[in-house]
């Protein structure tokens, strides 16, 4: 111990004559423009597909019939509705949105004395955050359901134009099963087209069995935790 | 080097089942429980301590208060949804879970993260690692009352949380290291206001060097203090600063080097004397090195290419058969993933193996043996326990 | 990796290797010779390291599996021993006394697995939960959320409709 | 399923200094009995206003982490927020504070000791639930060792949404507070003490291991 142990702590007094760091009005400041808040839900562009509710690990989301929105072919009606009780902010519920338009704004704060008051349906309960132009939004070079489509591959025109073979060649297996999964279970389409329930989002499994293992979907709305739904757990034995 | 000789003339004697004989009854022992609503604790905790006058003769580590049971809640969600709640199991510094589960599952289905990806996660756990220093350095101080340090570093981690949310969208769990990549790339400007923020970071440590380094009764209360002996670091599998300020250079960045460190330069800090001191200081050190990788990284990113490998559908995503342990060098040690898959869309068991289970259990009931009640908390901080991590 | 394995095959009857990494192998061992391959790791081999000691339940096979994590610092390999044995009356020698520090994972197998490790000290004491009376709760058998909702209260209020199905009803309300 | 006392808990017989054997019940002795009463305000109402705007501008906090939240506390705690501008101060014992502020979920063993340091606070006293977990149960809706809703165990004037909320969200839900108590609405303590069978049954119901006193003040 020397005597420069004893003095050097005095040295914190400098910072009396330092700028204050406290925020002057922390209840007004802005998160950053990434900041992932409250969800807002383009009402409009929303199908109804529900792959938000299937992704939440929390099981925080509820599809529900919204006044003013009819269903029809393409839109099952529904909108999601949150639970703040449950929801935890990780935004993959925008990342998996097919038509982006679930988003986050940047706001943060939220109070309320009644917990019953946490549920809401964003775009169709008027919140105060509604519109607002920062937030989280989903990279559009990134998506986490399948990747692009697979193209299928045609007879070049030259070759088409002397011979009868079928122009279009279709998928291979490997194709099939990428093409398949892409599909989210939605089960939309399969609702409208009801002559051809059969050949539904389950099919790949069937068709393609020894490949099927690998990644093709399993019948509609595997993976999802739903909340209120009767439950199954992976760990059923 | 001070080696721990233990004073045993106050200690009570064995029974045959090799617990201690305390007959509490007989006013000799007293029995003191620390935390876990304590001002002296790391978290939610705490230590049953038997005392005989102010010297403790046993300390047993109570934990729990935290536990959520991660480890079954992961075994019943799907690999992507298993990725928000992972970050939760250490609240300090969540990024190393992100990165543990994500590598762990990149490994078993053999996705490859993208080389931008690579270096956006070590820049962001080499942010998380300062975050978790500072984090310590104020709560070391103030386990010896010296509060103003924990005023400092609060606000110096609090410009980095700042840097933190710009980067990911969130303060405290960012949610950002996805399996296959990350979320995003760096947003327009970054750099520079990093830069603004190291060097606030490094004019702060100087001033925590002057005032908690060079502080007398710091120093007084510290040197020579809560020795960890050489040989107990296998016995109890200590990892991280805890090992190197016994001058043991463990570090997984350097002994098995992941995603780019290779093409970092650094050396792990090592210090010699293991005592509450040299461990504060070896953190201290730690604590600008990443100062200064962060401004490595910075200037060899690349900035444009792919964030997130090509991935299958994240909803029916299944993994085959295998398992596989992932570790990194978190701020507390070695930070491992044991990840077991059985082909389905579900993990089939995932154990955190936390740097804080083995620190805060069997080497703090060894250490705090003979010790004075007020240095305690000293003692316990400066093994950097996070008790989340502990109990999951 | 393999080298090692090879030289452990001339001691211990030993399973085929699996190698995960080139740093990293999984091998399984028979319960009675756990505790030779452990010493001869930590002290011919240089594995001083346990990493970790954990269990995982193969409930469909009706087998835990114990894996034993060791780690060798020069060389930078990790191997994991994997030991298999049955579910009912679960008990495993405990190796307390190799590293004091595995005491601490054995309470808690004892009370999360409900594997037993004779001679383990504090073994019977309650490690992370208070009160528990259930199974072991990271046994496969054991339904977290039929737990949680026997014991807690959800709030009321919720309920979602499937999208394929509210559709039906909507357009083809008479079943067409 | 009844669980045995710990020992220390035990009915004993202790020798005192003077050598007089007597018994000890620690669960009785140690503690008031006096279950807790409602309080009704001043008869003036002027007077009671004055007494809950003092109240509103003195809330100190207990410093007790409960869960994750109480990590965005010590950035409140610091100059970069300063809550103390705000009449907000931090405890590190029960006795001293009069508001609660559990920080995310809580596990069944913590449950334990949040009501007692929750009974053991001086009335007029507040809980401030924060984040999701404590309305609904938040990412831990499944998990066995977490409890769902706060508000079964123990009166909540407030919620603050977030997950966990920002330092900013917490000083706008003290704010608020400060409005319900200035109001007189933040009326926890009363009906803690009205509905005290109701919360004291909830909390059997989860905490098998009840080796405490039914209210220890």
């Amino acid at each position: 111990m020397s005597v420069r142990d004893v003095l050097s702590p005095f040295t914190a007094w400098k910072n009396l004559f330092r700028d204050p760091v406290s925020i002057p009005d922390p209840l007004n400041r802005a998160a950053a423009p990434r900041y992932r808040g409250f969800h807002q839900n383009d009402v409009e562009k929303c199908i109804g597909c529900g792959t938000c509710e299937t992704i939440c690990q929390n099981g925080a989301i509820d599809m529900v019939p919204v006044e003013g929105i009819e269903t029809k072919s393409g839109d099952s009606g529904l909108r999601p509705r949150i639970d703040y009780g449950r929801c935890c902010w990780c935004a993959l519920c925008v990342d998996v949105c097919m038509t982006k338009s679930l988003t986050m704004s940047n706001a943060y704060t939220w109070v309320e004395n009644d917990p019953d008051l946490f549920c809401f349906t964003p775009g169709v309960d008027k919140k105060h955050w509604d519109n607002a132009e920062l937030g989280y939004h989903c990279p559009t070079d990134r998506r986490i359901t399948g990747q692009v489509r697979a193209h299928m591959r045609e007879l070049e025109p030259e070759t088409r134009i002397d011979s009868f073979v079928e122009i279009v060649q279709g998928y291979s297996v490997e194709e099939a099963i990428l093409e398949a999964d892409r599909c989210v279970a939605c089960g939309l389409p399969c609702a409208t087209a009801i002559t051809s329930a059969a050949w539904n989002c389950s099919t790949p499994a069937t068709r393609f069995p020894a490949s099927a293992a690998a990644s093709a979907p399993t019948s509609a709305r595997t993976p999802a935790l739903p909340a209120t739904k009767a439950t199954r757990s992976p760990s059923a034995g | 080097m001070a080696l721990y000789t233990p004073d045993r003339s106050q200690y009570p004697a064995k029974k045959a089942d090799g617990t201690l004989d305390i007959d509490l009854a007989s006013g000799k022992y007293l029995k003191l429980w620390q935390g876990p609503n304590h001002p002296g604790i790391t978290g939610n905790m705490s230590v049953e301590l038997t005392v005989c006058g102010d010297e403790v003769v046993e300390g047993k580590t109570h934990v729990g208060y935290l536990h959520r049971g991660f480890e079954k809640l992961m075994e019943r969600r799907s690999f992507i949804q298993c990725f928000p709640i992972v970050c939760r199991i250490c609240v300090p510094e969540p990024d190393f879970n992100e990165y543990c589960y994500a590598a762990a599952v990149e490994d078993l289905s053999g996705i490859q993260s993208p080389e931008r990806a690579n270096w956006m996660r070590a820049l962001i756990l080499e942010m998380g690692r300062i975050n978790s220093y500072l984090m310590y350095l104020g709560g070391q101080a103030g386990a010896l009352g010296l509060g103003v340090i924990g005023q400092w570093t609060t606000y110096a981690r609090d410009l980095m949380l700042d840097r933190f949310e710009e980067m990911t969208g969130a303060r405290i769990y960012h949610m950002f290291i996805l399996p296959g990549g990350v979320r995003d790339g760096l947003p327009d400007g970054f750099d520079q206001r990093m830069e603004e923020t190291l060097r606030e970071i490094e004019s702060t440590m100087k001033d925590v060097h002057d005032v908690m380094f060079h502080n007398a009764v710091f120093k007084k209360r510290t040197v020579g203090q809560g020795v960890i002996d050489p040989a107990w670091l296998d016995q109890y599998g200590v990892t991280g600063p805890n090992a190197r300020a016994a001058g043991v250079a463990k570090d997984v960045r350097r002994d098995q080097p992941y995603l780019v460190y290779r093409e970092l330069e650094f050396e792990p800090v090592i210090g010699h004397d293991s005592d509450i001191y040299t461990r504060s200081d070896v953190r201290r050190r730690d604590l600008l090195m990443s100062v200064d990788l962060i401004r490595q990284i910075l200037a060899k990113m690349p900035r444009s290419g792919p964030l997130i490998a090509d991935m299958p559908s994240m909803l029916h995503w299944k993994i085959p058969r295998g398992e596989t342990y992932v570790r990194g060098e978190c701020s507390r040690g070695e930070y491992g993933y044991y990840l077991v898959t059985d082909g389905s869309g579900f993990p089939r068991r995932v154990n955190v193996r936390g740097p804080s289970y083995t620190h805060a259990m069997a080497l703090l009931e060894r250490m705090i043996v003979n010790i004075n009640i007020s240095d305690v908390a000293a003692l316990m901080v400066s093994l950097h326990t996070y008790p989340p991590e502990i109990e999951r | 990796m393999r080298a090692l394995h090879i030289r452990l095959q001339h001691l211990f009857p030993l399973g085929e290797l699996t190698e995960q990494r080139p740093d990293l192998g999984f091998v399984t061992v028979p319960a009675a010779y756990l505790r030779p391959t452990l010493l001869h790791l930590r002290d011919r081999e240089g594995y001083t390291h346990l990493v970790l000691l954990t269990a995982v339940d193969w409930l469909e096979e009706d087998l835990f599996q114990l894996t034993y994590l060791l780690s060798n610092r020069s060389t930078g390999c990790d191997i994991g021993l994997r030991v298999k044995f049955p579910r009912q009356a679960a008990h495993m020698e405990s190796i307390h006394d190799l590293w004091p520090t595995a005491a601490t994972y054995q309470r808690e197998l004892r009370e999360m697995f409900g594997i037993d490790f004779p001679g383990s000290p504090r073994l019977h004491e309650e490690f992370i939960l208070e009160g528990w009376n259930d199974i072991p709760p990271y046994r496969r058998d054991f339904d977290t959320l039929k737990y949680a909702r026997a014991n807690y209260n959800d709030r009321p209020g919720r309920e979602t409709h499937d999208p394929e199905q509210h559709m039906k009803q909507q357009l083809y309300p008479d079943g067409a | 399923m009844e669980q045995e006392l710990k020992p220390e808990l035990q009915i004993r017989k202790v020798k005192g200094p003077d050598g007089v054997e007597f018994e000890v019940e620690p669960l009785r002795d140690y503690y008031c009995e006096a279950l807790p009463t409602v309080q009704h305000g001043a008869y003036i109402q002027i007077v009671e206003d004055f007494f809950n705007w003092a109240r509103s501008h003195s809330l100190w906090i207990l410093g007790f982490g409960t869960g994750c939240g109480a990590i965005e506390m010590r950035p409140l705690m610091t100059p970069r927020f300063d809550a103390y501008r705000y009449g907000i101060q931090w405890r590190p014992t029960p006795r001293q504070a009069n508001l609660l502020v559990i920080s995310g979920y809580l596990s069944v063993k913590t449950l334990k000791r949040a009501i007692r340091a929750y009974e053991q606070m001086q009335s007029p006293k507040y809980v401030v639930g924060l984040g999701s977990c404590t309305i609904n149960g938040g990412m831990y809706w499944d998990s066995y060792n977490t409890i769902k809703r706060l508000d079964d165990y123990m009166p909540v004037d407030l919620y603050i949404v977030g997950c966990m909320p920002r330092p900013e969200a917490l000083l706008a839900g003290f704010e608020d507070l400060k409005k319900l108590i200035r109001a007189g609405k933040a009326e926890g303590a009363n009906q803690y003490a009205e509905k005290f069978d109701w919360y004291k049954s909830n909390q059997k119901r989860v905490i098998h291991d009840w080796d405490m006193p039914d209210y220890s003040w």
